[in-house]
C-alpha cells in the first residue's frame, strides 16, 4: 500500500480503519487517508464512493462505526462539529451549510463571535467580515441576510469561513461547484498561502484540471474502498479515471463537430421578456434540436433568465410563443403543460423532495402534469425508476431508499430523470453537471446531444465554458442581468465567450 | 382629557366570567335587562373564563371612572388589589353569584347564593327520598379546582354525613357539561354491573344530569326511577326531563343576581344606605311534584 | 432600511396607528392609569412570552407555560402555608423547579428527537397535574412581604403606576433583548431556528443549545408565575389556561416567524401591547357580548396580521415563489 | 398480500400500544373486555371507546392531512362549535334533516376554505391563521345559539349520534367508512404522494408542476368538513347544540392522536390508519381514567405519564437504538461469514 510516502512527523492527519455503516449500506470500507503538512490532498472518486461520509467522519459530523483519528501526533474522536473546530480543523460540506437567515457576518463569526464585556460587538465583527471577504475580492453588504445572496456567493462566504477556522486542517468538499474561473483562481490563491502556512488540505472535487492545478496527492475511494493514494504528478489523467470508475473511458468529452445549425423554423420565441428588478428585457429563439447555452459571471442573472422562462418568476413584460402561437408562461404548471422542464440549480432546495423515495422524486413532474385523478400505476412507476437509474446509472442501495440519502451527485441525476420521464419539448437545464463525477459527466452531455438529436430544444446554463462550448449551437452572454451578446455556430468558443464577458466588463467600467 | 362624568344616568362596568354554560348566559341576559330597565348604562367586559381578564376589566373599568363597577369573579382569590384600587377610586364594588376571600370593607355587598348550602339541600333531598334505605351514589363533579364543583362536594358530603346507607361509591369530574357527562356516566354504569349497582345520581349541574340521563337510557335503565336524579342550577332542559319523569330534583341557582344588586345601588346613590354585606339569593328545591313543565315555559325565554 | 429591521418597524407602526385611532374614540384612553395597567396586567403574559419568543426564534414551541405558571403559583401558595419558609426562598425555589422542568423537556426534545409541540404539550399535562395534586382549591397567599412588594411602585402624574411587576416585564425585556442579540447564546437560538442539521454542521452546540433555551423558558415561566402569584395573592391550579396560546400570538404578532430564525424579541413587547390594546378597548367599548368579544378578538388579529402581510409585501415589492 | 405488508409494518407499534394499553386496562378492570349484544346492538366498554373516540377519530383524519402539508390547524375544535350549532339552528326552525345536514356541512367546508385561503393564498402561519377561526369560531358558534345549549328533538338527527346500524353505534359507522373513503381517496389516486411532496418540499413540488396552492386549501376544506362531521356527532349525541363546549381543546387531542400515530408534525409521509389507531389509543386512556376510579385531580398526571411512555417508545432514538442492536448482531454475523 503507497501512502508512506511521508514521514510521520509530517503527517497531520492520520485516518486509519476508517468504518462506516448505514442501515442498508456500507458507505465506507477499513479506509486510510494521510494527510500531510504544508499538503493539498485530492480526495476523488465517483459519485456515493464514500468521499463526503469520510469527511464527515473525520469532523464528527457522523458517528464512525470503526478506526482511528490522529491530528498532529494525538489520538482525537471529535463528538461534533464544533469539537472538531477547536481543534482546528476546518471544513466547507458539500450542500452549503451555512444559516440562511443570519446576516453574512453572523455566518461567518458564529460560535466565535468578538465580545466586549461579554456581549457580542457586532460592529466589529462586521467590520472583520467585511475584511475577510474583501480577501476574496467579494463586496458585499456582510449585514445583509445570507439567503438573500447567490448560491455562488454563499459558497464563498463558506470558504472564507472554514479557511478562517481551520487552524491544522481546512477540508473542501466540492467548493468550486457553482464557483467561475475567476473566484476558482481567487480560492486556489488562498489555498497556497494556507499551504505555505503548513496547513493540511483536503480537496474533493469531480473537476480533474482543478486536481492538477494545485493537489500534491490524490486519493481515490471507490464503493467505499480505499483504491490507493499516489502522487499527482505520478498519475497520469487516463490512469486516474481507471482508477476512480475501475474501467477506462473513452472520450471525457466528445468535443464532436455539432451537427451544423440546421436553420430549421424558429419554436419558441421569447420577446421583449424580462422582470423589472430581475432581468432585462430580452430576446430569445430556439429552434427545434437545439442547443442554446448561457454564459456569464456569478449573479449575471443566468437563473433568473431560466426561471422566468419557466414561469417560476412571472415576467412582467414581453411575449413567449411557440411554434407561432401566442403562450402564457406564467407558473411552472403551466410551462409543463407545454412541455417544459427546468432542472433547478439548487438541489437542496428547489429539486429534491428529501424524504420521497428515488422513485416518486423520479415521478413527480410526470404524475403532477398527468394531475392526481391519473395516478401513475405502481409497476409503471418502478419501470419508470429502474429506468433512468440504468440509464444515469444512479447509485442507490433500492430505489425505494429516500433521496435525501443519496450523495449529491447522485441526487442530481435523479432529478434530472424527473425531468427527462416528462418527455419534455423544451429542456432548461441550470448547471446540470455541478457535483457529477467524470464518468456521468460524459454520460450527461452525450445525453444532451442525443437528446438534442432527437428534436428537443435545451437552454443549458453552465459555469464550465469547455462543456458549455461542446455541445452549444448558440451561446447567450450576460452580464449584469443583461443579455449582452450571442455567438453562433463557429464563433462559439471558449476565447470568443471569455471574451464576450470580459468586454461586457470593459464597457461595464467605461459606464 | 378625563371624560365628563355622566351626572344623569348611571354607568356601571360588569365583568362576567364568560359564557360557559346556559346559565351563563341567562344571568348575563337578565342582567342586560335589569340594567335597561333601570336606564343604567351597562358596560359588559366578558372574561373568556379567566381572572387576568377580570382584573383588567375592572382596572379599565376604574380608568373609564365608571359608577359602580359588578364582578361575577372567577375564583374567590386574588382580588385585594384591584378592590383597594376601586375603593381608592371611590367606586363601590358588588359581587354576584361568588364571593371572594377579601377583606368585606372593599366591596359594597356581595348577591350570591351559598354553593355549599345548594350541595346541602341536594343532599338532604336524596337522604329524604331514600329514606334509610341503603343507596350508593355517584357523583358527577364540575370542572376540578372550580368553586363550585368544590362547595357542591362538600355541601353534599355534610347532608350525607351520619347517613351510613347512604355511599358515594364513584365520583369523577364532567366539567360541567353534557357530553362529558353523558361519556362519564357511561363509564360508571360499566364500571358498577351496568348500572344495577347505582341507586342514585348527583350532578354538580343540571347539563350533566342530562347527558348522564341519555347514558342511563341508552344503558336500558330508567334514570328517575331505577336511578334517582338529583343536580343543581335549574335550567329549563331539566325541568322537561322532570316532566318526563327523568329526573327527580334540582335545586335552583337564579341567575337573577343583578335585579338584587341594582337595587342595593340605588338605594346607596339615594340617600346612601349600605345594603348588608352579603344578599343570599334562594335555593329553592324543585321536584317532579312543582309542575315542572310550567317551570320550563317560565324559565325557557331567559336566555339560558 | 435594512429589509431586517421591516417586520419590526411595521408592528411598531401598526400599534401606533391602532392606539391613535383607540384615543381617537375614546379620549380616556390616553391617560397614564391606562398606559400603567397596559404594563401591569400584561407583566405575566410578557414574562412568559420573551421565553416563548427564544422558543419560537429556535424553530420550537413551548405549550406549557400556561400550566407551568398555574403550578409555580400553587406551589407558592402552598409552601407559604404549609411551612415558615421566606417567600424569597419559595420563589428561589420554584424558579429552580421551573428552569429544570424546561430543561428536563429540552433534554428530551433533544435527546430522543421529539417534536417539541408533542412534548411541550405533554409537559403541560403534566404540570396542570401536579398543581391539581397540590390543591385543587385556590389558596390565598397571605405573606406580609407580598404587600411590601406592592406597596413598591412608581406613581405617574394623572393615577397612573408602574408596579413592581410592570417593571420587571420591561426589565426582563431588556434582558431578552441583550440575551437575543448580544450573546453567543442568542445567536446560537438563532442558527438552530435557520436549520438544525446546518447549526450542528457549523459547530453550534446543538444539545446544550436546546436544552438551555426549554429551561430559559421554563425559568421564564416560572418568573412568570410568581408575577402572578404576585398579581393575584394567590394560587390556583386553574389559572393562566390558554396562556401559552396568548403567547404564540403575541410573538407572532410582534414580527417573529413561527418557523422559527427570525424575529426580535423587542417585537414581542409590541405583540404584547397590541394585545392588551384590543382587550382594552373591547372593556371601553363595553357593549359587545361575550360572543361578540371573541369574534372581534379573532378579527383584530386577523386584521393585524394582514397589516402586516401588506407592509412585508409593499416593501418586498413581491416575493418568491413559495 | 405482499402489497399490505409494508403498511402492517407501519401501524405495528400503534398496534401494539393500542393492545398493551387495552390489557393495562383489562387488568385493572377485566370487564373492559367484555361484550354482549343489548338491545340489538353491541354494547361494552370496548363500544364506548370506538364511539366516544368518534369526535377525535374524525378530527384526526383532517389533521393528518393538513400536518401532512406541514401545516395545523388549530380551529377545528370551533368549527365542530359552530357546525354543531348550524345544525341544531337549521333543524329547530323546522328545516328537513338532508337539508340541515347539508348545511352544517357546507359551513364546515367553508371554514376549511378560509383557513386554507390564509395559509395558501395570504401565505399566513398555520397556527397563527387557524388561530383566529380557533378564537373568533367559538364566538360565531355562541352567536348562533347565543351562548346557550339549543336543544332538538328531530329523531333522524338524534339517530346520527346515538343510532345504531349493523349493531354499531352510528358515529362508529360513520368515522370507519369516512377514514377508509379518505384512504381510497389519497392512496388509490396520486394525492396522497402529492400532498406528501407538498409537505416535505414546498418550492421543490411547485418547480415540479404541483398545484401546491390548491393542494394546500383542498387540506383545510377536508379538515373543516371532518370538522364538521364531528360538530353534528358531538351535537346529535348530547340532542342538543353547545357552543361553550363542544370540541373545546379536542384540537390538542386530534393533534396528539395524529402523533402518536408516529406521523411527522414537520410533514411528509403519512397514515391516516395510524392516526385513527392514535386516537383509539387516546380515547383508551381517557376511557381506562373514567374507569380507574381514581380521583380526578390526578387524571391529568395520568394521561401525561401514559402519553410520554409512548412517545418515548416511539421516538425515533430509541427506534433507532433497538435498530443498531438488531443490526450489530447482523453486521456481526457478516463479518463472520467474510472471515470465512
Ligand atoms: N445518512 C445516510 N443513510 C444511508 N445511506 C447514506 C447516508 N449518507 C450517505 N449514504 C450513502 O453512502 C454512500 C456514500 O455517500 P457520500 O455522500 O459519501 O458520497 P460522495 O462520494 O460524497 O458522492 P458525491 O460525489 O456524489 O458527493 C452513498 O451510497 C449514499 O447513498
Ligand atoms: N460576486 C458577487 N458580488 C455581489 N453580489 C453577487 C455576486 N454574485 C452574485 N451576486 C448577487 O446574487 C444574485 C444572484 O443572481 P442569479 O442567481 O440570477 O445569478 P446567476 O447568474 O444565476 O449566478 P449563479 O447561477 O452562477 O449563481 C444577484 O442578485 C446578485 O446581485
Ligand atoms: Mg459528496
Ligand atoms: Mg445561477
Amino acid at each position: 500500500m503507497p501512502g508512506n510516502i511521508l514521514g510521520s512527523e509530517d503527517i497531520i492527519l492520520s485516518a486509519t480503519g476508517i468504518d462506516k455503516v448505514f442501515p442498508g449500506a456500507k458507505a465506507l470500507n477499513k479506509v486510510n487517508f494521510q494527510l500531510g503538512r504544508g499538503e493539498v490532498h485530492a480526495l476523488l472518486g465517483e459519485n456515493g464512493a464514500g468521499k463526503s461520509t469520510l469527511v464527515k467522519c473525520i469532523t464528527g459530523a457522523y458517528r464512525r462505526d470503526g478506526g482511528r483519528l490522529v491530528l498532529d501526533g494525538v489520538d482525537i474522536d471529535p463528538r461534533d462539529t464544533f469539537e472538531a473546530q477547536r481543534l482546528g480543523i476546518g471544513t466547507v460540506y458539500q450542500e452549503v451549510n451555512l444559516l440562511p437567515n443570519l446576516t453574512v457576518a453572523e455566518n461567518l463569526f458564529l460560535g466565535r463571535q468578538p465580545r466586549r464585556f461579554g456581549l457580542v460587538d457586532a460592529r466589529a465583527m462586521n467590520r472583520r467580515a467585511e475584511t475577510l471577504l474583501a480577501g476574496y475580492d467579494l463586496d458585499i453588504d456582510v449585514k445583509a441576510e445570507l439567503s438573500s445572496c447567490s448560491v455562488a456567493v454563499q459558497q464563498v462566504v463558506a470558504i472564507a469561513r472554514a479557511v478562517d477556522l481551520s487552524g491544522k486542517v481546512l477540508i473542501l468538499d466540492e467548493p468550486t461547484a457553482s464557483l467561475d474561473a475567476h473566484e476558482v483562481e481567487m480560492l486556489f490563491a488562498v489555498v497556497r498561502r494556507l499551504k505555505t502556512q503548513g496547513l493540511g488540505i483536503v480537496f474533493i472535487t469531480h473537476f480533474l484540471e482543478q486536481v492538477y492545478a494545485i493537489c500534491d496527492r490524490i486519493t481515490v475511494l471507490r464503493n467505499g474502498q480505499l483504491v490507493g493514494t499516489r502522487e499527482a504528478a505520478a498519475l497520469p489523467r487516463r490512469e486516474l479515471i481507471a482508477m476512480m470508475l475501475g474501467r477506462e473511458l473513452g472520450d471525457e468529452i466528445k468535443t464532436v463537430a455539432k451537427a451544423e445549425t440546421e436553420e430549421g423554423p424558429v419554436r419558441y420565441r421569447f420577446s421583449g421578456y424580462g422582470r423589472r428588478g430581475h432581468i432585462a428585457p430580452f430576446d430569445l429563439e430556439v429552434r427545434k434540436g437545439e442547443v442554446v447555452g448561457i454564459a456569464g459571471l456569478l449573479g449575471s442573472g443566468r437563473t433568473e433568465t431560466a426561471e422566468i422562462l419557466f414561469g417560476a418568476e412571472k415576467a412582467d413584460s414581453g411575449s413567449a410563443e411557440i411554434e407561432g402561437k401566442p403562450v402564457e408562461l406564467t407558473s411552472p404548471r403551466a410551462a409543463i403543460r407545454h412541455r417544459l422542464g427546468f432542472c433547478p440549480e439548487d438541489r437542496k432546495v428547489d429539486g429534491i423532495v428529501g424524504d420521497l423515495s428515488v422513485r416518486e422524486n423520479i415521478a413527480l413532474a410526470l404524475q403532477a402534469r398527468r394531475g392526481w385523478a391519473r395516478p401513475i400505476p405502481r409497476a409503471e412507476q418502478e419501470r419508470l425508476a429502474d429506468q433512468y437509474i440504468k440509464a444515469l446509472d444512479i447509485r442507490t442501495t433500492d430505489r425505494e431508499k429516500p433521496i435525501r440519502l443519496l450523495s449529491g451527485g447522485n441526487q442530481q441525476k435523479a432529478i434530472l430523470a424527473r425531468w427527462l420521464a416528462t418527455n419534455p419539448e423544451f429542456l432548461i437545464l441550470d448547471e446540470p453537471t455541478r457535483g457529477i463525477d467524470v464518468g456521468a459527466h460524459a454520460e450527461i452531455i452525450r445525453l444532451i446531444e442525443n437528446l438534442c438529436e432527437q428534436g428537443m430544444s435545451l437552454i443549458v446554463i453552465s459555469s464550465e465554458l469547455d462543456e458549455l462550448v461542446a455541445y452549444s449551437h448558440r451561446v447567450i452572454v450576460l452580464r449584469d442581468r443583461t443579455h449582452v451578446s450571442e455567438l453562433v455556430g463557429e464563433a462559439v468558443t471558449t476565447a470568443h465567450i471569455v471574451e464576450a464577458i470580459a468586454a461586457g466588463e470593459k464597457q461595464g467600467a467605461s459606464r | 382629557m378625563f371624560g365628563s362624568a355622566q351626572a344623569a344616568d348611571l354607568t356601571v362596568g360588569f365583568s362576567q366570567i364568560g359564557s360557559e354554560s346556559g346559565w351563563r348566559a341567562a344571568e348575563t341576559t337578565l342582567t342586560k335587562q335589569q340594567a335597561e330597565s333601570r336606564g343604567i348604562d351597562l358596560k359588559f367586559a366578558d372574561a373568556q373564563q379567566k381572572q387576568e381578564n377580570q382584573i383588567k376589566a375592572l382596572r379599565s373599568f376604574i380608568a373609564q371612572g365608571v359608577d359602580a363597577i359588578l364582578v361575577a369573579p372567577v375564583v374567590a382569590t386574588g382580588w385585594d388589589d384591584v378592590l383597594t384600587e376601586a375603593k381608592d377610586a371611590e367606586i363601590p364594588v358588588i359581587l354576584l353569584d361568588r364571593t371572594v376571600d377579601s377583606s368585606e370593607d372593599l366591596y359594597m355587598t356581595a348577591v350570591t347564593s351559598d354553593l355549599v348550602h345548594e350541595g346541602n339541600v341536594a343532599g338532604k333531598w336524596l337522604v329524604d327520598a331514600v329514606a334509610g334505605k341503603p343507596c350508593n351514589v355517584v357523583e358527577l363533579q364540575g370542572t376540578t379546582g372550580s368553586s363550585p364543583a368544590i362547595d357542591r362536594k362538600k355541601g353534599f358530603e355534610e347532608a350525607l354525613a351520619g347517613h351510613d346507607n347512604l355511599k358515594i361509591i364513584r365520583s369523577q369530574t364532567g366539567d360541567f357539561t353534557r357530553t362529558k357527562g353523558k361519556e362519564v356516566m357511561e363509564s360508571f354504569l360499566k364500571a358498577e354491573d351496568g348500572g344495577k349497582n347505582i341507586c342514585a345520581l348527583y350532578a354538580h349541574n343540571d347539563d350533566m344530569a342530562v347527558g348522564a340521563i341519555q347514558a342511563i337510557k341508552e344503558a336500558g335503565l330508567k334514570p328517575g326511577t331505577d336511578i334517582l336524579v338529583v343536580s343543581i342550577d335549574a335550567v329549563p332542559d331539566i325541568f322537561q326531563a322532570m316532566a318526563a319523569g327523568e329526573a327527580n330534583a334540582t335545586v335552583e341557582l337564579t341567575p337573577n343576581m343583578a335585579g338584587p344588586a341594582f337595587d342595593a345601588l340605588a338605594a346607596f346613590k339615594k340617600d346612601g344606605t349600605l345594603p348588608p354585606k352579603w344578599i343570599q339569593t334562594e335555593s329553592k328545591l324543585y321536584t317532579q311534584k312543582d309542575d315542572p313543565m310550567k317551570v320550563y315555559e317560565e324559565k325557557k325565554g331567559l336566555g339560558y | 432600511m435594512n429589509p431586517r429591521y421591516v417586520p419590526l418597524a411595521a408592528t411598531i407602526a401598526i400599534f401606533v396607528a391602532a392606539y391613535a385611532l383607540c384615543i381617537l374614540q375614546y379620549p380616556n384612553m390616553l391617560s397614564t392609569r391606562v398606559i400603567g395597567n397596559l404594563l401591569t396586567d400584561n407583566a405575566f403574559l410578557g414574562i412568559a412570552a420573551v421565553g416563548m419568543t427564544f422558543v419560537i426564534l429556535s424553530g420550537g414551541i413551548d405549550l406549557s407555560i400556561g400550566a407551568v405558571i398555574a403550578f409555580t403559583g400553587v406551589f407558592i401558595a402552598v409552601v407559604l402555608e404549609n411551612t415558615g419558609l421566606h417567600p424569597l426562598v419559595v420563589f428561589v425555589l420554584v424558579l429552580g423547579i421551573a428552569t429544570l422542568f424546561g430543561a428536563l423537556m429540552g433534554a428530551i426534545i433533544h435527546h430522543l428527537e421529539m417534536p417539541p409541540f408533542i412534548v411541550t404539550l405533554a409537559g403541560m399535562f403534566l404540570a396542570r397535574g401536579m398543581a391539581f395534586v397540590l390543591s385543587i382549591d385556590s389558596v390565598p397567599v397571605k405573606h406580609p412581604f407580598y404587600a411590601t412588594m406592592k406597596a413598591f411602585y412608581y406613581r405617574l402624574p394623572g393615577g397612573g403606576r408602574i408596579t413592581l411587576i410592570g417593571g420587571l416585564m420591561l426589565l426582563v425585556f431588556a434582558a431578552g433583548i441583550l440575551i437575543a442579540h448580544r450573546t453567543r447564546f442568542g445567536a446560537n437560538v438563532y442558527a438552530l431556528g435557520g436549520g438544525v442539521q446546518t447549526a450542528r454542521l457549523m459547530g453550534v452546540p446543538v444539545a446544550r443549545t436546546t436544552i438551555a433555551i426549554y429551561a430559559f423558558s421554563g425559568l421564564l415561566a416560572g418568573l412568570s408565575g410568581i408575577v402572578f402569584s404576585l398579581y393575584t395573592s394567590a394560587g390556583y391550579s386553574l389559572a393562566a389556561v390558554g396562556v401559552e396560546l396568548d403567547a404564540i400570538a403575541a410573538v407572532v404578532i410582534g414580527g417573529t416567524l413561527l418557523t422559527g430564525g427570525s424575529g426580535f424579541v423587542g417585537g414581542t413587547l409590541i405583540g404584547i401591547l397590541i394585545m392588551g390594546l384590543i382587550q382594552t378597548y373591547i372593556t371601553f367599548d363595553g357593549s359587545l357580548s361575550s360572543w361578540w368579544t371573541k369574534i372581534l378578538i379573532g378579527l383584530l388579529l386577523f386584521g393585524f396580521i394582514l397589516m402586516q402581510k401588506g407592509f412585508l409585501y409593499l416593501s418586498k415589492g413581491g416575493r418568491r415563489l413559495a | 398480500m405482499n402489497a399490505l405488508k409494508p403498511h402492517l409494518i407501519r401501524l405495528a407499534p400503534q398496534f401494539a400500544v393500542l393492545v398493551a394499553v387495552v390489557l393495562l386496562i383489562s387488568l385493572a378492570f377485566p370487564d373492559f373486555l367484555k361484550l354482549q349484544i343489548q338491545n340489538g346492538r353491541v354494547y361494552g366498554s370496548l363500544v364506548d371507546v370506538l364511539n366516544r373516540g368518534a369526535p377525535v377519530a374524525l378530527l384526526a383524519i383532517g389533521m393528518t392531512i393538513v400536518i401532512a402539508t406541514r401545516g395545523i390547524d388549530l380551529s377545528v375544535g370551533a368549527v365542530m362549535a359552530i357546525c354543531g350549532a348550524v345544525a341544531a339552528a337549521s333543524i329547530t326552525s323546522g328545516h328537513s334533516l338532508v337539508y340541515t345536514l347539508a348545511l352544517a356541512l357546507a359551513v364546515g367546508l367553508l371554514c376549511g376554505l378560509w383557513n386554507g385561503i390564509l395559509v395558501a393564498v395570504l401565505d399566513i402561519q398555520p397556527i397563527i391563521a387557524t388561530l383566529v377561526l380557533m378564537v373568533a369560531g367559538r364566538g360565531i358558534a355562541q352567536l348562533i345559539t347565543e351562548g346557550a345549549i339549543l336543544t332538538f328533538n328531530d329523531p333522524g338527527l338524534i339517530f346520527i349520534g346515538s343510532g345504531s346500524f349493523l349493531g354499531l353505534p352510528m358515529p362508529v359507522v360513520i368515522w370507519l367508512v369516512f377514514g377508509i373513503a379518505v384512504t381510497l381517496l389519497v392512496r388509490r389516486t396520486a394525492l396522497g404522494m402529492l400532498i406528501e411532496a407538498l409537505g416535505i418540499n414546498r418550492r421543490a413540488s411547485t418547480l415540479s408542476g404541483v398545484s401546491t396552492g390548491v393542494l394546500l386549501v383542498a387540506a383545510y376544506v377536508l379538515s373543516g368538513l371532518c370538522a364538521a362531521i364531528a360538530g353534528i356527532i358531538a351535537a346529535a349525541d348530547i340532542k342538543g347544540a353547545d357552543a361553550n363546549n363542544a370540541g373545546l381543546w379536542l384540537e390538542l387531542d386530534a393533534i396528539l392522536a395524529v402523533v402518536v400515530g408516529g406521523n411527522s408534525l414537520l410533514g411528509g409521509r403519512f397514515s391516516i390508519a395510524a392516526a385513527l389507531l392514535g386516537a383509539l389509543i387516546i380515547q383508551s386512556i381517557n376511557t381506562g381514567i373514567l374507569l380507574s376510579g381514581f380521583p380526578p385531580e390526578f387524571n391529568l398526571i395520568i394521561k401525561a405519564a401514559i402519553i410520554v411512555l409512548i412517545l418515548v417508545i416511539q421516538s425515533p432514538r430509541i427506534r433507532d437504538l433497538a435498530a443498531l442492536f438488531g443490526r450489530s448482531e447482523s453486521a456481526e454475523a457478516t463479518v463472520k461469514q467474510e472471515a470465512k
